[in-house]
């Protein structure tokens, strides 16, 4: 099945995780991530996001992140899911998980792919509040996040 | 060369892509920069602050150093707000 | 709704998942964490487990942990379920999930409730494997994986 | 005093509980495992390995050196394998 997927359609958690446990019984970890569009932010309520992304590079970008994971850890399986276009508070922007055999490798490289799918995979995001849009900016702590990982270690840094 | 431009980089630009032709003198995606800013009052806005855009050569991240010749499609954009 | 529930019947991530992002959309990010029983380890396939644990303690070890964890995360929600009785491969021996506005707080403190679980929470497997009847034994690593969290530090240390 | 049995330990004793009249001696939990050692031979093989054996008084963990004085119940219990 497929590793990773783009869809302007609203994603189901529990579908996707279904997929990559079903009939299959050497799992015996799955984190499962989802990113949620709130219905409000530092600057007020949001009334919408809409997310834009470089088709092609975005899937082989994610795929790359994978495959680092898998290198990194004893991953069985791994799946990302990303919403595009319009979103409304409350539906799933983004869904991320992995299954190993224990826990740990699990946690570590699904944390690992979200630090780097937010600083290194081409969406962007606009926001809509009280009738004005305005594009996201880049959070320093994303970047910071992902810098944890850089330095070629299993384990991310400590802080 | 086939340019793309993402989020407030294609809104500002006013097209999403275009066929630009570059002339020899320029050899990397700094370069580039540099070139489209002079294009017009909307590219100068666009690239206004050149140091925050990202580019990719044929869907790979790369950096301003990097050479544009055997590129099929270069695309420029902001800092990536995904997920 | 209870944060902690222990049940000797199949546990649903799915349907264990929604309670916590029904309704609201203050949440930003869900991780969710399932625990399978796998058909084999180190000895040999498994036929199943037996989960044995402490009435009472159990449930109230579990909800100190989460209120430990709520006190060094800004969580939104976190639910534990864990099963009890007997289980076969492929089944669900523990869910847990933790929401937050932001990522990171729900990746940490998820994990952090894991790690401490499995070394302070009473419940002990028994593992049924060719015929014969095992108790698992406590794992160095486990208890490592718990030490992490130990200083007091909202993050983990560093390995 | 009420002691419970957990996972291997109650099968060593045979019994998932029991009240056990324990003499003015017996102050710590360390104490009541000596104690319970002699008790008989399933006790003398359930606690043959008593740094491993875990307690709790009244469902809340704790250490050897831990008075018992105003305990309801007291567990006993190898370490912990659940999640």
């Amino acid at each position: 099945m497929m590793q990773v997927r783009i869809t302007d359609q609203p994603i189901d958690p529990a579908a996707e995780t279904v997929a990559l446990t079903r009939g299959r019984s050497d799992v015996g970890a799955l984190v499962a991530f989802s990113g949620i569009c709130r219905d409000s932010e530092d600057s007020g309520k949001i009334t919408s996001l809409t997310l834009e992304h470089y088709p092609g590079m975005a899937e082989a970008e994610i795929s790359r992140h994978i495959e680092e994971a898998k290198a990194r850890w004893p991953l069985l399986g791994a799946r990302i899911v990303h919403r595009v276009g319009r979103i409304v508070p409350g539906e799933v922007i983004v869904f991320a998980a992995c299954t190993s055999k224990h826990r740990m490798a699990a946690f570590e490289a699904a944390e690992f792919l979200m630090d780097f799918l937010k600083t290194r995979a081409p969406f962007w995001k606009k926001v809509e509040s009280a009738g004005a849009e305005n594009w996201v900016e880049a959070k320093e702590k994303d970047d910071n996040a992902a810098a944890r990982w850089e330095r070629g270690a299993k384990r991310k840094a400590a802080e | 060369m086939k340019i793309l431009y993402f989020a407030w980089l294609r809104e500002r630009v006013g097209k999403a892509e275009e066929d630009v032709e570059l002339p020899a003198s320029v050899k990397t995606v700094a370069d580039l920069l540099r070139f489209l800013t002079g294009r017009g009052e909307e590219y100068a806005h666009a690239f206004e602050n050149a140091k925050v855009i990202r580019a990719a050569i044929d869907k790979v991240h790369v950096k301003p150093d990097a050479p544009i010749a055997n590129a099929r499609e270069i695309a420029l954009f902001p800092p990536m707000t995904g997920g």
